[in-house]
């Protein structure tokens, strides 16, 4: 911070101080409002008494030192200077019968209700920041409790559900109300699980008809349904590539074999 | 759920507790929590046909003038020591991040003003309200998101939240300091001009309402 | 440090506080730390010329059948819950679900050949009863111990209770539908069992349950 390093600058140690402070104020300010709030108070009157042609002028002289100092002003605070100059001229020049909207007087009283209220909130914010605060006046319970939430499983069974129970367990068997009998079908899931556990074991061509379960080869209905569960389960254990099958001829025996597993 | 708080006490089985009983059990639920407890959760968490209300009349006036009080927070009730023995207890005081001149201005806006939008908050203070000081705000849990104005765009609004009245020392928002006088003066007031003021927000404050919703709902749920 | 403690009174400069003072000084301590605090501590953090461990004896007797207690937790002091009053820092939630379908069985089996040992249980049911669905029937008190069988070994028997009959709306357990009635009710199926046919599953129904012991067993699903 040497005094001479400005050549294109002829400003005195003074105006450049004077400079820096406004740099610094107006980065002191929270916005044009603000600032223009700070200018009502050096006027030392009740914010409804103030002047709004004062502090506009006020304002627009600040504003136009800090272009001669080639400050950089936020857009918001120049903004706020054509808006005052506009305000200026309203309230200077004698109202244009013509002209629509609120008058000079009332945008002027809009401001001065507006700055009174900025100044009510900081007047507020200031009070509720002296109150007693938690944590630092008055304080919570240094050993809370914590509420112990306790779980508490209540069972429960109807009478069906009782009566349910002893009968699946005398008839030895799923107990499944309202379901078809189906004594004589021989499902391909049932062929497929059969299948699945015997396939291993057939290296050799043999005739499907060999793998229908016992007992079911006396009776055409259920040998029907065994033989076609089968053979639909043979086609899919074929789709799973765990077997080959194979038909000479038609009508001819379909046999079936366990595939190799090809070493890759 | 609610309709429990308010069940008639003839519908209770057994007798509720004698009033010295339900003192003890409200003083003893409210030294066990940091936090305020809600009428409603008291009654829950007593025996059936106790009245919470009346025994906590009957609590805070044992506890006036003694190292800690019974304090209402909003709707809930909570013990905080006395506020004059803050000194004893540099131990316990918590260091609070510093709040930015911003925030603390947003704050008493919004606590004054709610429910609040974020352009009438711009209009009070002149200036953007960046998004930081509202989150800020919302983390330390002292302002939540209130109802959505109904007005274009839907703004949201902002409304103090039970943690600001705690950390305040609060009843209600209907006890901050000098409302009265400022409602009385116009101050409370939304009063935006039709033209001309430079807008520092959204530019949408000329859209919302003229009405002064200020205060008139502070507890929304 | 330590000295302070004892320190006599006529040196402190200024007169203590009167006793009620300090009274509320130690509840606002005790209620706030974080920690139970010494005798020696409370006077540190009290002004000088302080007499904790009198201000202790006041306080204590004044919480004397309150909902918290002041209490001596090693040698420092703490205001807690009364003892009495533990339930109230329980919140208990019930939750209702089915017996599972092993807890059934066996209920069924009790109930309908009651007295019974667990020995015939598992021959009936062809699976092992768990200790767990016992002790969960036991305890839900719809089972108890009857007399011991007189044979070797001296089993003991389980038969239905009062409870049991109660929730199921019987007079006595002779009131359960026979056989012949389960049978006409649909609930029992007539068909006998093809020997040939594959018995789908239920191999390893057995299995699974047999490993099955304990809890696992009582939750279904």
């Amino acid at each position: 911070m040497t005094e001479t390093d400005s050549p294109e600058l002829p400003l005195t140690v003074d105006d450049r101080l004077a400079a820096e402070a406004f740099v610094i104020d107006v980065d002191g300010y929270e916005g044009p409002l603000d600032m223009l709030l700070s200018m009502a108070r050096t006027q030392k009157v009740d914010l409804r008494k103030i002047s709004i042609l004062d502090l506009s002028r006020q304002y627009l002289a600040f504003v136009e030192e800090a272009k001669t100092l080639r400050l950089e002003l936020a857009a918001d605070y120049l903004v706020m200077a054509a808006w005052l100059a506009f305000l200026k001229s309203r309230l200077l020049l004698p109202p244009d019968p013509t002209e629509e909207g609120p008058s000079g007087e009332d945008l002027a009283a809009h401001l001065a209700f507006q700055l009174e209220r900025l100044q009510a909130m900081r007047d507020c914010a200031a009070k509720l920041m002296a109150r007693d605060q938690k944590g630092r006046d008055f304080f919570v319970r240094g050993i809370p409790e914590h509420m112990e939430r306790v779980r508490k499983v209540k069972y429960t069974a109807t009478l069906i559900d009782l009566m349910q129970g002893y009968a699946r367990i005398r008839t030895k068997d799923e107990f499944r109300p309202f379901v078809m009998d189906r004594e004589k079908v021989f499902t391909m899931e049932m062929a497929l699980d059969r299948m699945r556990g015997m396939i291993g074991f057939s290296g050799q061509w043999t005739d499907i008809i060999s793998y229908l379960p016992e007992g079911w080869d006396d009776d055409p209905v259920k040998w029907r349904s065994a033989t076609a569960a089968t053979f639909a389960a043979s086609l899919e254990l074929v789709k799973e590539g765990k077997a080959e099958i194979q038909q000479s001829e038609t009508f001819a025996p379909i046999q079936l074999r366990r595939r190799e597993i090809p070493r890759e | 759920m609610s309709d429990t708080v308010h069940e008639p006490k003839t519908d209770s089985l057994f007798d509720a507790p004698p009033m010295g009983e339900q003192e003890r059990m409200v003083e003893a639920i409210l030294f066990a929590s940091a936090d305020p407890v809600s009428v409603k959760e008291l009654n829950d968490r007593m025996p059936h046909g106790c009245d919470a209300a009346e025994a906590l009349v009957h609590l805070r006036k044992r506890y006036e003038g003694r190292g800690v009080h019974v304090v209402k927070v909003g709707d809930a009730w909570a013990i905080r020591t006395a506020a004059d023995l803050g000194f004893l207890m540099q131990r316990e005081t918590v260091e609070t991040r510093k709040l930015s001149r911003a925030a603390i201005e947003t704050l008493a806006i919004i606590s004054y003003h709610q429910p609040v939008t974020r352009a009438e908050i711009e209009e009070i203070r002149g200036v953007g309200v960046s998004r930081g000081t509202i989150d800020q705000l919302l983390e330390m849990e002292w302002i939540r998101f209130g109802r959505r104005r109904m007005t274009p765009g839907r703004p949201v609004t902002f409304v103090v939240t039970q943690e600001f009245l705690d950390h305040f020392g609060l009843e209600s928002a209907r006890d901050l300091p000098g409302l009265a006088e400022l409602r009385a003066a116009g101050l409370l007031e939304s009063r935006p001009l039709s033209s001309g003021m430079p807008q520092m927000g959204d530019g949408d404050i000329d859209a919302e309402e003229e009405t002064d919703e200020g205060q008139s709902e502070l507890f929304e749920d």
